[in-house]
């Protein structure tokens, strides 16, 4: 039982919900569906319903790693909206349509429910006393060294409580997969810049130039992005900011660029020492090495082998070398080949010559406790994990936020080899593909429902740490939080040293109330400083300036693009939508319904394909298309898309799900099964863009759900949305 | 050509008709059968999409309206051109209405009751028909006045019940006959009842001329303004490809073409099932031809007024909807449309053809097909390519339900016609008394006046 | 003094009308020709009309009045409905905006037309009525028929005048 | 009703907005929608899915055109014939327009479909009988029909996603036409909630579920004539007038400079949404 030190009633006035939920994690349950039978009318509400009033709560997303503030409508003790708080540095009360969707994550029907046990095929339902007991059996008798936990990123207190257990496990085993993730960035980064992740500061650049950086979609912290883009269109000192996008596909970003370069995929790298010997050649002092490293790029050999027009290379060169700040980004599409790391060197180089860093790429800060901060994943992590499961290494597997069956390239065999594994525990908000294969399933409670703290690893000011709290009482009285489970099994090995908290929620409590005086001013009394944290959501802590540095490396090598395989003629680019990611979120329905903003199709995943390819090739929206690679084949139907090179096709993440729920289940397809085993040489991170395909149609055709009609974004003359060139406008006059 | 025998004798007239109340050919009962079949098909449909939802039916967020109301426009005008015959030519004293007129006004009627039961089809909330209509209630709501719909339904409402008062004070002699011939059973009692004691005193007839040619003069712009206010529904809205001047002449032409066109095929199936040879002669059904032949051209006419207008306009938007009418995925019926509705009709200019049933029976199917397909090409292409082209054409084709209702509704009009025909006599025995004694009469001043040799039979 | 109903059915118009013209000019017991004179027909027969003399018709009163009323109430209602029960604008137009209620003015001027005429007819004509007590189904077939009523004294002369003139068939009323 | 208040008030009856007059007051809500802030990210349409309680009706019906999305992100491509899409797309949020002279509204049999004092052309689902008249006359294409009884249709909202359900606004049953209200269950809180105060609404203090999310506050909404107000400096800045048809940028010298126009204002529903048109970089 918590021991309610302070006045409940007063704790109640100020925060209504945190209090009802200490209640409820402690006492059992007081759900709001109990009673129902008897028609407990709000004659006598609980002290947190007001009838017809809506009470908002502060909390964090948790639908991507970003770690947006949000504030969630709460009415008559049920959830129903989340928006943006205004308080957070992160999002300033904005809001993606992924993190909207949270709610639903909540409400999802399929939601796991109870402990779940193997049972040949079936599922049996256990209590959470003889999963615990299992848990503690299956590990008796196996080493540290054979235990292996597999999660997505992790951070906050509950990074810790992993780690601590891990510790009394005695296993070093936590590799931290996420199949989209910029890890190439960070190295190529902490080289250049001396930081992984320093701050981008699009909204102080006159020019952005974006190599394939999604940065309005998918990119690392769309939301926060999104609203320095805002601020860089209405520009620095009146001069409405310049934005340039190169890439094989257009991504949302490519869109709303005001020049889409198109490379030939994979010449990213070449295409920016280009621009850096058209710098020098406009007038640009460039240092020595570098000048003697770009000599031999000049504009027709970069023109010849990315694509780019030499008028372009110039142009760019010169509005680059005239606006200043400027800032260059990396994204997945320079990031994904086997020559990454390469292609990062060149663009961040670039970024270094044009004189951005200090001014439009600053330095972040370190969070001040280390042991909460994100733990980044990567999916060379997937790679590490995969050959110890291979190797019958692993003994005891649990898996937590991710879903390597469906995200692992089919040719890793990541299934065949789990199966190895003597024991899996799989940690699961709904039955995913890696929960289906694993021996105990453990139904977690929904980010509204649980306690924790999320530390983003993009900080776009200071450090902000996102205050979890339980919007509302449990949905159902059998799941649990992550935190209390990992502390129930930590007292399975630490009885003693944990036996003080009864709960996660007692122990973050007295974890962030014994660093009180690090977030708050001296003096203040425990019961306010909490309250005042979870009224806020956030606690913002200045963290220490990472040491940003500039160092102007040349030592990579860039490979010449390859020759076009005859047998396999496309690069196929696996793009990341904006709001089905890696899939892991492709049950709520919002998002299965929510266009494709650049094709505009629902419900379903297509090839893109150059029209003019397609004119060859005489495919014709709808047609059933079989796309092979090397290592597998995925029948998907074509939409033809001019923002695309023509020797790429382009397949979106996160759909083609055989479990996960009624929503996800059966909608199209998962091109993370064919790709290539194909990695980044320095980092070893899986080379997302080098698989090559060849098409070929079936036969059949389907008529594409999208929201586009026949006329397919053409405007037919009338004056619907209208474009005009800078020169045209007077912007200065504008509210 | 063989026409009504002057010297009929009326007693004959009498049995003929009368008899058409009870022994009609076996085909009557064929087509009652056949009727009830495809009515139940539509009322099955309509019942699960009342259950379900209109989106059984197909339609979309741009196509909101389908072929009921295409089918709604087609039933509205067919009725016209029983009030053409009834009513116009009554006033012009032309006297080869007579024998036709009454199961002409009795499909006004039925097309016209067919064509209400599109309205309700057609609603979303059926059970909510009740806001549509203006009465005094306690919620003190009333309908809007400004809607072209309420307009429609005013329209029609008038329409409807002045032709059954026309179809019925006109019918009051007949059916006293019936009653002083038919002594037993049911039919007895509804005669009497509705003969109203009808005696054919010369004080009822002094009243019952004036008060018939009073609703004829009428029904006229009624009539009229009936076909212009469904026009109005599309030429009062701001859609290119509706928002037309010509609309209301030109859907007034198109109701007086396709009801000529009904006309004809049910003339010529009344003729046979009733054995009504002597009296629907084919001197009446070649006139009915060469109207129908007439009116064709006009419809023709105004329908190329039409797309010459749009075409010399510089209305954009319009223009575009009508390339896509001939170009665009409903071209083939859009191409069908005109064939049937000005190509057909030229067989009609044939005078061997005019009075050569099969053919007739033929060609006046396939202009009604061509008047639907009109209708639906007047409705569907607006919605598939208006002015916002972010909506056009979402591939919507009508389902099997929306298709069921429809041909339901030929059905519940067949059904209803036939049984009228069983019920009621289709052919005006009073009149065609009149007229064999009319006709007599004439013959008797020109035989009297020595002219009989000059004037010939030409008479008619 | 009773009075006794005489019906004879004629074949032929002409004879009918020399049987009127000569009712009239006779003087009987008990017989007016205006009154007590009816010609019965199958058909609308105008020369019946002519010769039984000019006679009113004012159906067309209570057309006119219909149609009046009709639009005058129309105009009224909706124009009120607007005004009082649902003053929202629509579309930009006024409350009460004049093309669609002149619309539906017409309309319910051609209803009020139709619907009071056949009102007038039914009171005019005096339907529904009584049967008359003598009938013959020929009437409504193909013979013209002549309805007198007239003192029983008179039924003699009555008689002669109709076979006279051919009456194919004479109907006298039972005595009493 | 009496027709002696028909008499009485006969001019008022006959008076119509907003050519003739002011009868806004004291709101008249309106929208500015700065097309080159707009990235085309679809929060707004989420965001409006959740706000008021829209269906998600699946992949079948959405293939039929049966989607119930009051706002939709229409993307543009360039219309010459370049090779590829070298200035990227155009995205245009849509909805409805709230017309001052809206077309569906004289056209609704029932008068369901109403304008408000405030300026808003407002639906009455309890009215809808569902003649789709409105749809059928609206040039934007804006009003969504319930094809089914989504309420009830199996996995729209399954039991568990009812209690996410907005209870400030109904949920509708089949056969009624709906279409984006401008939030105004939040405006009608809004106004509610200043009554007491005995002012009315500053700028901000309602927003359209839309405006709130949007990460870059393309979407302004406010009152119109409120001269603090955002919505009105942005239409005052572009020249923008409500019951014109076209505007000073069009037709005066030196309006090219402006960016704010009206979609379709040519057909003269006077919307009550200006769009500022995308602006793309001329140096490169």
């Amino acid at each position: 039982m918590i021991d309610n030190d302070f006045d409940r009633r007063d704790f109640l006035k100020v925060l209504g919900w945190g209090g009802a939920t200490v209640a409820l994690t402690g006492c059992g349950f007081t759900s709001v569906e109990d009673g129902k039978e008897t028609v407990v009318s709000y004659v006598e509400a609980a002290d947190y319903v007001a009838p017809g009033i809506s009470v908002y709560f502060n909390s964090t997303c948790a639908q991507c790693d970003a770690g947006c503030s949000i504030s969630g409508r709460v009415r008559e003790g049920r959830v129903l909206k989340l928006e943006g708080n205004p308080d957070s540095v992160i999002n300033r009360g904005k809001m993606c349509g992924l993190g909207q969707a949270g709610v639903q994550h909540h409400y999802n029907p399929d939601r796991v429910r109870e402990p779940l046990l193997r049972n040949g095929d079936k599922g049996e339902t256990i209590t959470w006393e003889k999963a615990y007991a299992l848990i503690a059996e299956k590990l008796n008798g196996v080493s540290g060294d054979q235990v292996d936990f597999l999660t997505g990123t992790v951070s906050g207190h509950l990074k810790v409580l992993l780690g601590n257990y891990l510790d009394s496990l005695s296993s070093k085993n936590h590799f931290v997969y996420e199949a989209v993730s910029p890890a190439v960035q960070r190295a190529a980064n902490l080289k250049s810049y001396g930081m992984e992740m320093p701050h981008f500061n699009i909204n102080k650049a006159k020019v952005v130039l974006s190599f394939g950086a999604d940065f309005l979609g998918a990119w690392i912290s769309p939301v926060h992005f999104a609203q320095q883009y805002a601020d860089f269109r209405k520009g620095v000192d009146g001069q409405r900011g310049v934005l340039v996008q190169v890439e094989s596909k257009m991504t949302l970003t490519g869109a709303n660029a005001d020049r889409w370069l198109v490379v030939r995929p994979g010449t990213e790298g070449i295409l920016a020492m280009g621009v850096i010997n058209a710098l020098g050649a406009a007038g640009l002092h460039l240092p020595a090495n570098v000048a003697a490293a770009v000599k031999d790029y000049d504009k027709e050999r970069v023109s010849k082998d990315t694509g780019v027009s030499t008028e372009h290379l110039v142009k760019l060169a010169a509005i680059l070398k005239e606006r200043t700040p400027s800032l260059v980004l990396l994204g997945s599409a320079a990031e994904g080949y086997a020559h990454g790391s390469e292609n990062a060197a060149a663009i961040n180089l670039l970024n270094q010559v044009l004189g951005n860093v200090g001014k439009t790429v600053e330095a972040s800060n370190a969070v001040p406790f280390p042991q909460i901060a994100p733990a980044t994943g990567n999916s060379s992590a997937l790679r590490l994990a995969n050959n110890r499961l291979a190797d019958g290494q692993c003994k005891v597997l649990f898996t937590y936020a991710t879903n390597p069956i469906f995200t692992a390239p089919a040719e890793m065999k990541f299934k065949d080899n789990m199966a190895k594994a003597g024991f899996k525990v799989a940690f699961a908000h709904y039955l995913d593909e890696t929960a289906l294969q694993a021996d105990l399933v453990l139904p977690l409670d929904s980010a509204l429902e649980d306690w924790g703290t999320v530390v983003a690893e993009y900080q776009p000011d200071g450090v902000q740490i996102g205050v979890q709290q339980p919007l509302m009482e449990k949905l159902h009285p059998n799941t649990r939080g992550m935190g209390d489970i990992l502390l129930a099994l930590i007292k399975q090995r630490r009885a003693e040293e944990y036996k003080s908290f009864d709960d996660y929620y007692a122990y973050l409590r007295t974890a962030l109330l014994n660093n009180k005086k690090e977030f708050a001013e001296a003096g203040i009394e425990d019961d306010i400083f909490w309250n005042d944290l979870l009224s806020n959501g956030i606690i913002n802590v200045g963290g220490n300036p990472n040491k940003l540095v500039s160092k102007v490396a040349t030592d990579f090598q860039l490979p010449a693009p390859v020759e076009r395989d005859k047998q396999y003629p496309f690069n196929l680019i696996p793009s990341v939508t904006a709001s089905l990611r890696d899939g892991r979120h492709a049950n709520q329905p919002w998002l299965q319904e929510s266009p494709d903003p650049l094709t505009t199709i629902v419900w379903d995943s297509w090839v893109e394909i150059h029209p003019r390819k397609a004119a060859e090739l005489g495919i014709v929206e709808g047609d059933i298309l079989e796309v092979a690679s090397k290592n597998g084949a995925i029948r998907v139907q074509a939409y033809l898309f001019p923002g695309i090179h023509p020797d790429a096709v382009s397949i979106p993440l996160g759909r083609g799900h055989d479990a996960l729920g009624r929503y996800a289940k059966g909608y199209g397809v998962n091109p993370f099964q064919i790709l290539d085993r194909v990695f980044d040489k320095e980092t070893g991170e899986l080379a997302m863009h080098e698989t090559l395909v060849k098409i070929s149609k079936v036969g059949n055709r389907v008529i594409v759900v999208k929201d586009e009609g026949p006329a397919g974004g053409q405007q037919a003359g009338r004056k619907i949305a209208v474009s005009v060139s800078s020169d045209q406008v007077d912007l200065s006059e504008e509210v | 050509m063989k026409d009504i025998r002057e010297d009929i004798a009326w007693a004959k007239i009498n049995n003929d008709v009368l008899k058409s109340l009870e022994s009609p050919r076996k085909l009557f009962w064929v087509i009652i059968i056949c009727a009830l079949g495809v009515f139940g098909i539509g009322v099955g449909c309509e019942v699960y999409q009342y259950s379900t939802g209109l989106g059984v039916a197909n339609m979309d967020n741009p196509h909101v309206w389908g072929l009921y109301i295409a089918s709604f426009i087609f039933w509205i005008g067919m009725s016209h051109s029983g009030t053409l015959l009834s009513a116009i030519l009554h006033l012009m004293h032309a006297d080869w209405r007579k024998p036709i007129y009454r199961f002409a006004e009795a499909m006004t009627t039925f097309s016209l009751m067919t064509a209400g039961l599109f309205v309700a089809v057609h609603l979303g909330r059926l059970w909510q028909l009740y806001y549509a209509l203006p009465y005094p209630n306690e919620r003190g709501i009333w309908p809007n006045f400004q809607s072209p719909l309420l307009w429609d339904a005013m329209a029609i409402f008038t329409y409807l019940s002045s032709s059954i008062l026309f179809l019925y004070v006109g019918m009051i002699p007949d059916l006293a006959i019936c009653r002083d011939n038919i002594h037993t059973g049911w039919r007895k009692k509804l005669y009497t009842l509705l003969s109203l004691g009808w005696e054919g005193t010369d004080r009822l007839w002094r009243n019952f001329r004036v008060t018939y040619l009073t609703i004829a003069c009428f029904l006229i712009p009624l009539a009229v303004s009936v076909h212009s206010i469904v026009a109005s529904d599309f030429a009062m809205s701001q859609q290119p490809g509706w928002h037309i001047t010509s609309f209301p002449p030109y859907f007034v032409a198109g109701a007086l073409y396709s009801g000529c066109a009904a006309i004809i095929t049910l003339f010529i199936i009344l003729r046979y099932v009733f054995k009504f040879e002597e009296y629907m002669t084919l001197s009446i059904l070649k006139k009915t031809v060469r109207l129908t032949f007439a009116i064709s051209m006009v419809w023709t006419y105004l329908n190329l007024i039409e797309y010459a207008t749009v075409w010399y306009s510089h209305d954009e938007v319009a223009k575009a909807v009508l390339l896509q009418k001939a170009t665009g995925p409903y071209a083939p019926f859009w191409w069908m449309m005109n064939f049937l509705g000005s190509i057909v009709p030229l067989v009609l200019a044939f005078k061997r053809f005019q009075t050569h049933i099969p053919v007739l029976l033929t060609v006046s199917l396939l202009l009604n097909v061509g008047m639907w397909l009109e209708r639906w090409m007047i409705v569907a292409p607006t919605f598939s390519h208006g002015y916002y082209p972010w909506t056009w054409d979402h591939d919507q084709w009508p389902s099997l339900v929306q298709w069921g209702i429809v041909f339901g509704s030929f059905g519940w009009f067949t059904l209803l016609f036939m049984v009228f025909c069983k019920v009621f006599p289709s052919v005006s025995m009073y009149e065609v008394k009149e007229m064999v004694y009319h006709r007599s009469q004439a013959t008797k001043k020109l035989e009297a006046t020595g002219k009989m040799a000059t004037a010939g039979k030409g008479a008619h | 003094m009773s009075k006794r109903h005489l019906l004879a059915l004629f074949s032929n118009f002409d004879e009918a009308e020399a049987v009127v013209k000569e009712l009239r000019k006779i003087s009987l017991k008990g017989f007016d020709a205006d009154k007590d004179m009816i010609v019965k027909s199958p058909i609308e027969h105008p020369e019946v009309e002519e010769f039984l003399g000019d006679k009113p018709v004012r159906v067309q009163w209570f057309t006119l009045g219909g149609a009046l009323t009709g639009g005058l109430l129309a105009f009224f209602l909706i124009s009120g409905a607007q005004g009082n029960f649902f003053a929202q604008l629509k579309g930009g137009k006024p409350v009460v905006p004049f093309p669609p209620n002149f619309v539906l003015t017409y309309e319910m001027f051609i209803l009020g037309g139709v619907y009071i005429s056949v009102l007038g007819f039914l009171i005019c004509a005096g339907l529904p009525a009584r049967r008359s007590p003598l009938y013959s189904a020929k009437v409504s077939e193909d013979q013209i028929g002549i309805l007198v009523q007239a003192d029983e004294t008179a039924s003699g002369t009555l008689r002669s005048i109709f076979t006279k003139h051919q009456a194919l068939e004479i109907q006298e009323e039972a005595g009493k | 009703m009496s027709v002696t208040n028909l008499l009485e008030n006969w001019s008022d009856f006959r008076h119509k907005h907003p050519v003739e007059d002011v009868p806004h007051d004291p709101y008249k809500w309106a929208m500015s929608i700065d097309m080159d802030a707009c990235t085309g990210c679809n929060a707004c349409s989420v965001a409006c899915y959740a706000e008021n309680n829209l269906p998600v009706v699946g992949k079948e019906k959405y293939a039929h055109g049966q989607a119930m999305h009051w706002i939709r992100i229409e993307r543009y491509w360039p219309e010459d014939d370049r090779e590829f899409p070298d200035q990227g797309a155009q995205f245009l949020p849509m909805m409805c327009q709230q017309c001052e002279a809206a077309p569906c509204e004289t056209v609704c049999p029932v008068g369901a479909t109403n304008h408000t004092a405030d300026g808003l052309n407002s639906q009455i689902y309890n009215r809808c009988i569902g003649s789709r008249y409105c749809s059928a006359n609206c040039p934007f294409k804006v009003r969504y029909f319930n094809w089914y009884d989504y309420p009830t249709t199996e996995n729209v909202w399954p039991a568990e996603m009812v209690q996410q359900l907005n209870p400030d606004i109904t949920l509708r049953s089949k056969g009624v036409m709906e279409k984006c209200t401008f939030c105004i269950q939040r405006i009608r809180a809004g106004e509610r909630s200043v009554k007491n105060e005995g002012r009315i609404l500053r700028d901000g203090e309602v927003q359209t579920a839309c405006q709130q999310v949007c990460p870059t506050n393309a979407i302004t909404f406010g009152n119109l004539i409120d001269p603090d107000s955002k919505v009105h400096q942005k239409w005052k800045a572009q020249r923008v007038e409500l019951d014109v048809d076209e505007q000073v940028k069009d037709k005066e010298e030196g309006g090219s400079e402006l960016r704010g126009y009206r979609i379709l204002e040519e057909l003269r529903p006077y919307p009550s949404v200006m769009y500022m048109e995308r602006v793309r970089e001329s140096a490169i």
